[in-house]
């Protein structure tokens, strides 16, 4: 195949990712996009092979390597449970982080089969590329496992403030340019292998001291990282597809920590400096006796069945007691009442962007019912009840209206203007925040205490009497 | 005599190489000179430069009109884009002779293909959730 | 001894061009190898429709982001910046020899100039009209 | 200058043109958009320079070309005035048109200065792209200079149905192709005169089928076509900043010929095969008598001043009557007696894209006074008066109720739905479309005959009795 053809076809993968990302802006053309991006990647694939024209040998390894990878992908996609998609996300970028490093390792090794020199005669500026390439792509592997094991539950998500830290990392960056020139200068091995060593321990030591909370920022910004490495090697192999797609890959990872952040109030800076969210703070106690109102399944039911329109506020809890179906099955039975239902998402709500929108579709709520902050905070005034359940942050009042509050400034959901708010937790304790809710000892609030799938069926049951 | 005509013949090498040496940088200058009006001689990297500045435009724009509430999907399915780094993996493996070079291509590979599977599926079960009101 | 000598000198010349030939067509082909993989004797053709496909899709995203009110200074700055093509302008009139093709240059000059210094001076004059409530 | 700077520098002018656009997003930002394009340019222009190191008679051409130009360029900018914008870009197009000719024929003349061959010698894809350049530019300045006459007034805006001319204009485009192939071949001169000769004719046989009225989608197709020749020209000398910014130009007249026809309800195609806007058609006379309440000035002021929120609808007709600053005058009036003012704009109101939106600021109406189409069509039924000015079609029911009228489709503003809509204009004759508007036979409807500025003021001067 010609280089010419070879290029032209990268550029159309490339043109097939964005086609594949363009899809998403709505459900109905989502799928179609999804389809976009396996074809563009079936190009890339197959354009490669024709360009490489691998011995018999060789085309048998990729074709085992494609089967062993594969299977284990196809695999994993079919078995994960939907509440584990930040975790999956996290596992998957460390991934694309290790094969960068392996990809960068292979071109040292082999330069000749990427067309950057020979051995011990690479060019310097792919040498410098590759470098780039292969220090944020191990930065992005050991990132992405400790934010896949404080997800999973497998470290534990308090901050590790190791002492001087910033010291140290800001000594351990200094130490990787200054070995990246000496690679350039040497080309030698063990140079190589100490940048990779070194951008390993750079990727650790950067996420422990973040909280577990703050993980799903963290990941997304090591999705924009592996973004950026993938093109840094796109500059390295003259490859339009990788360069395309790095830099689509870096813009979305870094405009949703934007989102994140903002749907917080929070610097990004603030973030990534770390040491917020790990544990919960002590519940504020200001010497003022306060009053909760308890409610029991039945009281709910009771002031479901007679409302005229119910608003339902999704939070982490419902993913964490996985009450998805139980609450899809409240809402059928309101709307057989003839009770308007709505669903109402704030952008942090849950642990990751859009997790709540994932898990009710999952428990096969129409999209068209699922309304973001800004296109119903407006009706909860006109609602009789709203139904929070696991949420708890996204509808804390004080963060409008108390300036001292260090979640102040951040969007909430008027939770407090509907008739009636219930609110469905364990206990009166704080989110993600650590912060009390001043809402829990309202008037028009109704605590349920319980877990919220359990409490969900209670209140279904409670409406068969 | 014999002396003498090698050395003539030398000469003539001398001059001919010479020559030889002069047609090609004539040639070499022409060829410079029209490069450079026409930009042939342009350094890839700087057009290599050029898409990427222009694709991170694309990336900003398409990124912001994906609706939030497939935030998520994006999220697994820019995974499985930037897998595409499996180009690299197969040329490493395709062409190599290194057998070091095979491993490191082989192990890129295989995380790589798990990625690009795993993530478009991952997404392809998401977004068939995605369901409008039946009416 | 004489004619002998020379046919050797000759013969000698032939073989060091031959294998003047022969080193230069490795150097060639050498380079060749290296450009195919490194993609670098890709035609520049390709990546300017690289570039040309993705300003595109960037011109699509930001005119759709243009507010509505500014639709008719969006048709003068557009209108301005398509005079780039002065810079054509300016080669034929810089570098030309031929009297005509400066003629023509000086006047695609001064088009593009006036569409240039209009364009964006009358955009100019619009945006500052557009004012928001004092309060 | 090394040509790697030049490219680079090109690459950097093509970004400042995209911030340029960008910063139209929102009239705050916009003036510093103007300034990066500006930038934008200047780079260009002088890594030109750099890259041609004229001798002192070139230079001193160049700096007499830009003098001439660019002071003819500024005394048109400060002189026109903002009713004149839609011929004024219509003049503009057709000098970038004739520019993009005049490029190609130095180009042809003088191949080595652009670094694409020599005389008689010019690469084959060069003359391939350049002829495209060529025949795209010529089409857009005859097009464009028709476009300029009808606007302006100095040809009938009458469509001019030759016979056959769609035959004749298939023929044309095919004899270009013909000749395009002979360039290539022949590399001849004479050849390329033909290609401009029969572009130049096929741009004037194009745009006269098509009605006076039509000509702000003709501006605009033309102002896309204009981006095209640039990019074609920009594959041909290898310039990067010219390829970026076609892409831009082309895109952007592309999305507003597109979005004028979705306002006017009207396919692209039905545009360009012409014949449509041209006269007005006949009233309609479907044989029932039909009353108007005709109202004068002091009726007029006597229900504004009384109103508390009036909504003002401006369209053509204020254009026409230059009565923008009169209106402000009346607003103002109506602010200080309390009265709440607002003004809706139809995305077709008036003759060209944002037409409304430039008088208005013109006569100082500050922008968040002006709302668009769906932000305020709610509000009509909320205001006591409706005071549409000069606007006709964009105001018409038939557009939302009647399936067999011609417009039937286009979105309009929901003036009807106001306690009283004043409606001034000199007649009862027909808008752009030429249909009837069956809102001046309404009860709600007072019509106010007369000039729009004449009537306007005489509303002032009557609220001071
Ligand atoms: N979405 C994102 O992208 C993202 C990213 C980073 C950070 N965050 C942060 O995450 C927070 C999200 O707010 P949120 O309101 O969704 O969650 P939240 O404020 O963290 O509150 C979740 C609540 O759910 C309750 N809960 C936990 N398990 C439960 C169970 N099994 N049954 C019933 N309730 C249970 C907990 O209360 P009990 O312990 O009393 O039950 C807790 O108060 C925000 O502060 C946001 O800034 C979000
Ligand atoms: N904006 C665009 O980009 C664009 C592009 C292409 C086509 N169009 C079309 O243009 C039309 C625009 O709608 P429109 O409502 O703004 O205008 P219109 O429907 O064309 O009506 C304008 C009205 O203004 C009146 N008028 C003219 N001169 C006047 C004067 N001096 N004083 C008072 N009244 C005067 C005319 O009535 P009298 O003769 O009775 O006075 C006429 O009915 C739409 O049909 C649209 O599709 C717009």
């Amino acid at each position: 195949m010609s280089v010419n053809l070879a290029s032209f076809l990268y550029l159309v993968s490339g043109v097939l990712f964005i086609m594949a990302l363009r899809g998403l802006s709505h459900p109905t053309t989502s799928r179609q996009g999804n389809t976009y991006g396996m074809v563009g990647m079936g190009i890339a694939i197959l354009t490669t092979l024709a360009l490489a024209r691998p011995t018999l040998g060789g085309f048998f390894l990729i074709l085992l390597g494609l089967a062993i990878g594969g299977g284990a992908g196809a695999l994993i996609a079919r078995r994960i449970a939907m509440t584990s998609m930040p975790q999956l996300v996290a596992a998957f970028h460390s991934l694309v982080g290790l094969a960068a490093v392996m990809v960068a390792a292979a071109a040292m090794y082999a330069p000749g089969s990427f067309g950057i020199g020979l051995v011990g005669a690479i060019h310097g500026q792919a040498l410098v590329e590759m470098s780039l390439g292969v220090a944020i792509g191990a930065i992005t592997f050991t990132g992405s496992v400790i934010a896949f094991l404080k997800l999973d539950g497998r470290m534990s998500g308090k901050p590790i403030l190791l002492p001087m830290r910033h010291v140290v990392n800001a000594a351990l960056g200094a130490l990787l340019v200054l070995l990246i020139i000496l690679l350039v200068g040497t080309q030698s091995y063990a140079v190589f292998w100490l940048i990779v060593l070194v951008s390993l321990a750079l990727g650790v030591l950067l996420i422990i001291p973040i909280g577990g909370a703050d993980m799903p920022v963290v990941v997304s910004m090591l999705n924009s990282y592996s973004g950026w490495a993938a093109a840094a090697l796109g500059f390295t192999l003259g490859n339009l597809a990788l360069i395309i797609t790095g830099a689509l890959v870096g813009s979305s990872g870094a405009i949703l920590s934007y989102i994140m952040c903002k749907g917080m109030n929070r610097s990004f800076i603030s973030v990534i400096l770390g040491g917020f969210g790990g544990e919960t703070a002590a519940a504020v106690d200001d010497g003022i006796e306060r009053t909760v109102k308890q409610g029991s399944a039945d009281d709910a039911a009771y002031l479901m069945a007679n409302a005229s329109k119910v608003i339902i506020v999704p939070g982490y809890g419902m993913a964490v007691a996985q009450a998805q179906h139980a609450l899809r099955e409240l809402a059928d039975r309101l709307k057989a009442n003839g009770v308007e239902v709505k669903y109402a998402i704030h952008p942090v709500a849950g642990r990751m962007p859009g997790h709540m929108n994932v898990l009710l579709a999952e428990a096969n709520v129409p999209y068209d019912e699922v309304f973001e902050l800004e296109d119903i905070n407006s009706e909860f005034a006109q609602a009789d009840v709203a139904y929070v359940i696991g949420a708890n942050d996204v509808t804390n009042p004080s963060a409008r209206d108390d300036k001292s509050s260090p979640i102040y400034g951040m969007p909430i959901l008027d939770v407090d203007k509907a008739k009636t708010c219930l609110f469905v937790k364990r206990s009166l304790g704080s989110g993600y925040a650590g912060i009390d809710n001043t809402l829990f000892y309202k008037d028009g609030t109704m605590m349920l205490l319980g877990d919220a799938k359990k409490m969900t069926e209670d209140i279904v049951k409670a409406m068969d009497h | 005599m014999e002396n003498n005509s090698v050395e003539t013949a030398l000469d003539q090498l001398d001059r001919a190489v010479a020559n030889l040496r002069l047609t090609l940088d004539n040639a070499d200058s022409v060829a410079d000179a029209v490069h450079v009006a026409s930009g042939g001689v342009v350094d890839p990297f700087v057009f290599r430069l050029a898409i990427f500045v222009l694709a991170i435009f694309v990336g900003y724009y398409v990124v912001w009109s994906v609706t939030p509430a497939l935030h998520t999907p994006l999220m697994a399915v820019t995974n499985a884009i930037s897998s595409v780094i499996v180009v690299g993996a197969l040329l490493a493996v395709g062409i190599s002779a290194s057998g070091l070079a095979t491993g490191f291509g082989f192990i890129a590979l295989v995380l790589a293909a798990v990625n690009i599977f795993g993530g478009f599926l991952v997404t392809q079960r998401m977004l068939a959730m995605y369901k409008k009101k039946e009416r």
